[in-house]
């Protein structure tokens, strides 16, 4: 039990290895140890989340194996590196989204025919590498596994993609590589500044100092962060750090561009997995680090915050407003909808704090499903282009109304998951920046419009006479889309699901940072 | 029987899920049957809930907690108030009167288990929003009414005419609901609770104290203003700004809701659902979730003279303009569509000067006529196939029952002795006059002849004269009778329910103490009442007893006549100021994303590929040009560590 | 004194052996006519293989004069007349202006080389006499067969790989 | 006799085989120019070795060394000659460009 976590971690990455052993001619071999690894996958991920203690605000199931030791890295200490997993309320909902798109979309890449083996080989690597990012506890396994969806993601765009697929590639590659680099010397400041401050030698954090140890155990950072502060100068820099990573890492305005190419580009359950967990990364690393760890820069920036969070949330909607193509749609929305998480991280309240948590999860899933309906859509029409569709509703009823569902979910639907969380973080956010919030609430309307006027144009409208002979949902559709209407529901009706776990830990954090 | 009162909303939701299982397979008669049982079995509940707290008064609310958020939990619930329960029953009649009368109307339609899983849906919606104890959950009723709604009015989704209203509906009451949705979140922030009671008055009062407790508005200003409330009042608010701001914003979801000037553009439109449908919005669920919703957050509203002003501004307002408009429109459906806005004014107008009893009153007066009035309609355009109304005519003699329905329907909108609507709209017009309000009066009182004329200007093109169409009209089945002839005996004999010599309702809603405003009896108003709808029935009578000379009348008035015809131009205007701005704005941010923003990142990834195509160009491969260049730079290197005196 | 030393044999033959060998170089960098090069080239291998006896070097200096002075000095006249294309001169030569930069190039890196090596106080025992306890071959010996046998067995390995992969590189295809 | 002559030599020597290397034209002389410089750093490890501060030998046993691997040098670079000269009839530094852009 206590190795759930590890071994959720551990199975994709085997399963891939063991994928390349599989002679390529056996496609359905290929297909089927993906499935049942990233199935055991979710399964061990779905043990640890109810067997995850709800009231304990710590990292639960650690795992910790020591990779390589430095010896006298610091005088007579060595520098540790460690590949140290574990997860709080923040990190395991999160842990089980990576299951649950996961399973989907190595479900969806039934429709791959080209390289399958190859497919599946780096599918499961990105699966695995998300994966270890939320279950990581240690700053390089962190980093490890970061860097291991950024490869894993450049290969999947560049070679199942569409035309463009390598221009799109490598600005992806680009721009995350370039945000990791910023994270990388954020993490290394992070590391340092409170090696030094717990040393004590220096209130202040200089170049020519060397600390006599070197913590990168996340845990044992988020102690120290409880028993005392970085100067506020520290603080100021580095949260600027970690902010501008995690706007280019997180596609916020103006660093997004390379969201919508790559998303374009991309093949369906690629898409979902970007769509659906990598782009939740960046707002996870401001939760983990930006939140507990540096709350003073935070609270410095948070107007700054806010108002990024802002114009990316109207910015987005308006865009997404004049896009031509669903999934360039679905990326600006996904853009807006990040927005709502950073203006309610900005607020720094413990109501807010949950709704950002909420929204990840819930934008992951609906995110997710959008594309998968989009994509099987695309199957039948040949065409992500909105113009080019209409009266969908006629030949595929269930395709359509599980886009309906997907878009209403994304307009914030009560009774869906979308609502509770924009419920929450406004709630957080009206509270610190009523007018900020009061700004982002026209991204409910527009939402509405974007949405809405897509839908409109796909499903409704009369029948083409080129779109009469399609056939709808198939078997393995229907559970895979089945499965996230019912997620998303259950979310939305009985959000406590969800709530219970991420409750003691946002409490905990709200409750050392003042907030 | 309340503690069975969740079985009320819980009923048509289990129609709902049956039917989204099963639905596909079963006959036509099979779905109707569930449907309109589950509906029917609601309305008995209702009844018997109704009786029950008549007898022994509201029975405390029964709360589960939901969710933990932040350091306060979250709970759901139901109660059953005196208002609540009143508009349960009222809920439950009409729908499943119209449930059953769309038997007839949706005969042989594809697909007919899904629109009444729509409608089945859609009911429970409403009777949840109407049975909850809380704001949250009440908004989120109040979404899913909105949701259904959308589903509903964009049912024939291939019509695009449908589908551009189903959007529009959505969006307009949507730009309400953001109203509502921040309202909400500011008076958790002010009172940390989103239970009704707790926000009124402090605590979470028990059965002798809800919504019918004397004298709510003084303790809700009490509490307000110096209760513990106080202290939490966001953005250091004074009390009195931060209730009439919430209030406000309250409003501003009911004026989305039960399209109140300036968002009223959409009831209209939403025409193009089906009849059923219509009669279900206009008359039972989704519009009068708005007037609801202002009666059930009445004390805010009573706190905040401000808000109250506005409130009964608008709904005047609304009143007469809807009732200008629908003077002059073609389409049946449209004409009772601006009546139904025209109404919802009078009872936001009634609301607004603190007449509760009146607001609530006309709400349920009005949901028995228009109910009736659309389904007579249905009935008419079913047996016609137009819903043009220079196209009919004549069906006096070929629908009796539908005509003598349509009067009693008529009769009672234009307000005329006895019928139902002259009980509640005179009560409302001279809790105006009564109150102070001249003006609200005066334009109450036209609005009101308005209404005779136009009601009455389709009766006689429908119903008078000859038949213009090639069709035979006739009546429609027993499912479509039926619900006819209850809702007509309704519409006839609904307002003996609060008459002044015997004010039942009024002493229901009040069964322990006086809310709001309650005007005297005033013999004379109602007879100037009656006698305004008499004239406005007598004009429609002379405009269109005769051939032309309605039409001479329509020149004659020049401009006037173009305007109310164009709807004020309102849809125009809203496109011009607001549409196409943002579509424009939109574009325009498309262009700057795709060919500026990411321009530039395409110049700088461009420059540096430049760059670096340009500085390969220096390498020569003359394997002695970079031993020279390396021959300085090692000199270089070296002056430099001699300058500084080593590098070590 | 000369140039600040005793003007003892030593220095004497120190200056003369110096100035064979900058001769020899300057003549290598000057002639064109590949017989003449030759000899410059011996001259300067030569002059070193001296400079290694003046430095009680003398297996290193015997070494220099085998391998360098006799065996590559060969190699490279040979080599250059192989090369030749019908007349005995030197190939086209170097533009002006790229000799005159490296020239300038060259000066300026020799100045501040002989500059460092004036300014720099160099910790050496200043024996005039031969530092060496025991002649120098069995030094040279233990020294190879005890603390430098991995490299020294390399280089053997480096050797034989040369002399294969100049052949097979050399070696006609057909 | 002091070390700093010695080591002046090797920079003059040092200096003359740049010079050569870099404006020669002919490969040979280029291959010849670089065995000079080769032998400059010689004659600083037999200087090192004989004046250094502990004098040791292991300055003439690098020197072996580097004379050992300058005759593989030259051997190897005079098969890669041959062969580029069979190849483009040219022994022209110039005409060894492939590896450009």
């Amino acid at each position: 039990m206590n190795d759930a976590l590890f071994l959720t971690v551990l199975l994709p990455a085997l399963a891939a290895l063991f994928v390349l052993f599989v002679p390529a001619r056996a496609a359905s071999a290929v297909r089927g140890v993906s499935l049942t690894a990233q199935l055991l996958a979710l399964l061990f991920a779905l043990a640890a989340y109810i067997g995850f203690n709800k009231g304990m605000a710590v990292f639960q199931f650690p795992f910790a194996a020591t990779w390589l030791t430095v010896p006298n890295a610091f005088g007579t200490t060595p520098l540790v590196i460690r590949f140290a997993f574990g997860a709080d309320g923040i990190s395991m909902p999160l842990i089980l989204l990576t299951g649950v798109v996961g399973l989907m979309a190595s479900m969806r890449s039934h429709s791959i025919h080209e390289r399958v083996k190859e497919h599946y080989f780096w599918q499961l690597l990105l699966t695995a590498g998300l994966y270890g990012v939320f279950a990581s506890a240690d700053l390089f396994t962190f980093f490890f596994f970061l860097e291991a969806t950024l490869v894993t993601t450049y290969f999947l765009i560049s070679v199942w993609g569409n035309e463009g697929r390598r221009r799109a590639a490598t600005k992806f590659l680009i721009y995350r590589g370039l945000a990791s680099v910023v994270l990388l010397a954020g993490f290394i400041g992070l590391a340092y500044s409170y090696a030094v401050q717990a040393q004590g030698a220096s209130m202040q954090v200089y170049l020519g100092f060397a600390p006599n140890f070197l913590s990168l155990s996340i845990p044992q950072l988020i102690s120290e962060a409880g028993k005392f502060q970085l100067s506020i100068a520290a603080q100021d820099a580095l949260y600027l750090v970690f902010l501008l990573a995690v706007l280019v890492e997180e596609a916020f305005v103006p660093f997004h561009t390379w969201l919508p190419d790559a998303h374009e580009q991309a093949d369906t359950g690629t898409n979902m997995l970007i769509g659906g967990v990598l782009m939740k990364i960046g707002l996870y690393i401001l939760l983990r680090f930006a939140v507990e760890l540096l709350p003073q820069g935070l609270q410095q920036f948070a107007w700054l915050t806010g108002l990024l969070g802002v114009i990316s949330i109207i910015y987005g909607a308006l865009v997404a407003l004049a896009q031509k193509d669903w999934r360039r749609l679905i990326a600006f929305s996904s853009i807006s909808h990040m927005g709502l998480v950073l203006l309610a991280i900005a607020s720094l309240q413990a109501v807010g704090l949950q709704g950002a948590v909420f929204m990840l999860v819930s934008s992951g899933l609906l995110t997710a499903l959008l594309f998968y309906a989009v994509g099987a859509q695309a199957d039948r029409t040949k065409t992500f282009e909105i113009k080019n569709l209409g009266g969908l509703s006629k030949s595929l009823p269930v395709i359509s109304g599980v886009l309906l569902v997907a878009a209403l979910g994304s307009v914030g639907l009560p009774g869906m998951s979308g609502f509770i969380s924009e419920f929450a973080l406004f709630l957080g956010s009206f509270a610190t920046f009523p007018w900020l919030a009061a700004v982002g609430t026209l991204g409910m309307i527009l939402v509405a419009l974007y949405l809405l006027y897509a839908m409109q144009r796909t499903t409704f409208g009369p029948q083409r006479t080129e779109y009469d002979q399609l056939a709808d949902a198939r078997p393995v559709e229907y559970v895979a889309m089945a499965v996230f209407v019912a997620l998303v529901i259950l979310i939305g009706v009985y959000p406590s699901v969800l709530g219970d776990v991420v409750h003691t830990t946002v409490q905990s954090i709200a409750g050392r940072i003042g907030g | 029987m309340t503690g069975l009162a969740w079985l009320v909303p819980v009923l048509p939701l289990a129609a709902y899920v049956l039917l989204l299982i099963g639905g596909r397979r079963l006959a036509e008669g099979a779905v109707t049957s569930i449907a309109v049982l589950a509906v029917a079995a609601s309305f008995v509940i209702s009844l018997a809930i109704m009786i029950q707290v008549a007898l022994h008064g509201p029975q405390p609310a029964v709360t589960f907690p939901w969710l933990v958020l932040g350091s306060a939990t979250i709970s759901f619930g139901f109660e059953v108030t005196s208002l609540n329960a009143m508009m349960l029953v009222m809920v439950s009649f009409v729908s499943a009167l119209v449930l059953l009368f769309s038997r007839g109307y949706m005969r042989g339609d594809a697909r007919f288990a899904r629109f009444y899983q729509y409608l089945s849906l859609f009911v429970f919606a409403m009777l949840g929003l109407v049975i909850t104890s809380n704001l949250l959950e009440f908004y989120i009723f109040w979404e899913l009414v909105g949701v259904c709604s959308y589903l509903l009015v964009g049912f024939w989704y291939f019509k695009p005419e449908a589908a551009a209203a189903a959007k529009k509906a959505f969006i307009v009451t949507r730009i309400g609901d953001v109203g509502l949705f921040v309202g909400m979140i500011l008076l958790y922030l002010g009172f940390h609770t989103m239970n009704f009671d707790t926000i009124f008055y402090g605590q979470a009062v028990s059965s002798p104290y809800t919504m019918a407790h004397g004298a709510p508005a003084l303790l809700f200003a009490a509490h307000a203003l110096t209760g513990p409330g106080i202290h939490a009042l966001p953005y250091g608010l004074a009390p009195a700004a931060f209730v009439t701001l919430t209030a406000l914003l309250v409003f501003v979801g009911a004026v989305g809701k039960s399209a109140q000037f300036p968002l009223h553009v959409w009831l209209p439109d939403a025409m193009e659902g089906p009849t059923p449908v219509s009669a279900l919005i206009h008359a039972a669920t989704m519009v009068a979730a708005g007037v609801y919703l202002v009666a059930r957050m009445f004390p805010l509203f009573q706190a905040s003279p401000a808000a109250s002003d506005v409130v009964a501004i608008v709904g005047g307002f609304t009143a007469i303009l809807a009732a200008l408009i629908g003077l002059t429109q073609h389409d049946i459906k449209r004409v009772i569509a601006y009546s139904t806005v025209s109404q919802l004014g009078y009872m936001m107008l009634a609301l607004g000067v603190g007449a509760y009893v009146s607001g609530i009153f006309h709400l349920m007066t009005h949901a028995f006529f228009k109910a009736l009035l659309f389904l007579t309609a249905g009935s008419v355009i079913h047996a016609v196939e137009t819903q043009d109304l220079f196209e009919m005519g004549g069906l006096r003699k070929l629908m009796p029952l539908t005509n003598a329905a349509f009067l009693a329907g008529a009769l009672a909108l234009s307000g005329i002795p006895p019928f139902a609507g002259f009980w509640s709209k005179d009560e409302i017009l001279s809790a105006a006059f009564s109150s102070g309000n001249y003006v609200l009066y005066a334009v109450g009182l036209i609005a009101a002849f308005c209404t005779a004329f136009y009601i009455f200007r389709v009766y006689f093109l429908t119903f008078g004269g000859e038949y213009k169409g090639d069709r035979h009209p006739h009546e429609g089945g027993l499912a479509m009778t039926i619900p006819l002839t209850a809702l007509a005996v309704m519409a006839t004999v609904a307002g003996f329910f609060n008459t002044p010599w015997a004010p039942w309702i009024a002493n229901f809603l009040q069964d322990r103490g006086a809310v709001g405003y309650d005007p005297a009896v005033n013999w004379g108003l109602m007879v100037v009442s009656a006698v305004v709808g008499l004239a406005g029935i007598g004009l429609a009578y002379y405009a269109y007893g005769a051939p032309g000379r309605a039409q001479r009348m329509a020149q004659k008035s020049g401009f006037l006549y173009t305007l109310s015809f164009n709807k004020f131009y309102f849809d125009e205007l809203y496109d011009r100021i607001v549409t196409r701005p943002i579509r424009a704005i939109a574009e325009a941010l498309g262009f700057v994303d795709r060919w500026i923003i990411d321009g530039l990142v395409r110049l700088v990834s461009g420059g540096v590929y430049t760059g670096g195509a340009g500085l390969r160009y220096g390498n020569t491969g003359q394997i002695q040009t970079y031993g020279l260049v390396t021959l300085f730079g090692v000199a270089v290197l070296l002056i430099i560590a001699a300058g500084i005196g080593g590098v070590l | 004194m000369f140039f600040g030393m005793p003007l003892t044999g030593q220095t004497v033959s120190f200056f003369l052996l110096a100035l064979l060998i900058i001769a020899s170089g300057v003549m290598l960098m000057t002639l064109t006519k590949v017989m003449h090069m030759a000899v410059a080239l011996a001259g300067v291998f030569l002059g070193v293989a001296g400079i290694f006896i003046l430095l009680g070097a003398d297996f290193v200096g015997m070494a220099q004069i085998l391998v360098y002075a006799g065996a590559i000095t060969i190699l490279m006249v040979f080599a250059l007349m192989l090369t030749q294309k019908g007349d005995d001169t030197e190939s086209p030569e170097a533009s002006t202006g790229r000799s005159l930069l490296t020239l300038l190039g060259v000066v300026v890196f020799t100045g501040i080389m002989l500059l460092v090596l004036r300014g720099t106080t160099w910790p050496y025992s200043q024996s005039a006499v031969d530092p060496y306890t025991q002649p120098t071959v069995v030094l040279i010996a233990q020294s190879l067969y005890h603390t430098y046998t991995i490299p020294f067995e390399l280089l053997s390995l480096i050797l034989t790989a040369a002399l294969v992969g100049s052949v097979v590189i050399a070696r006609k295809e057909d | 006799m002091a070390l700093q002559p010695f080591l002046a030599l090797g920079a003059i020597l040092f200096a003359i085989g740049a010079y050569g290397a870099l404006t020669k034209r002919n490969l040979i002389i280029v291959l010849i120019s670089l065995e000079m410089m080769l032998n400059a750093a010689n004659i600083n490890l037999v200087a090192f070795s004989h004046f250094g501060k502990t004098p040791h030998v292991a300055g003439q046993v690098f020197a072996l060394f580097i004379i050992a691997l300058g005759a593989a040098e030259v051997a190897v670079g005079l098969g890669i000659l041959l062969a580029f000269f069979r190849m483009r009839n040219s022994a022209d530094v110039k005409d060894a460009s492939a590896m450009k852009w």
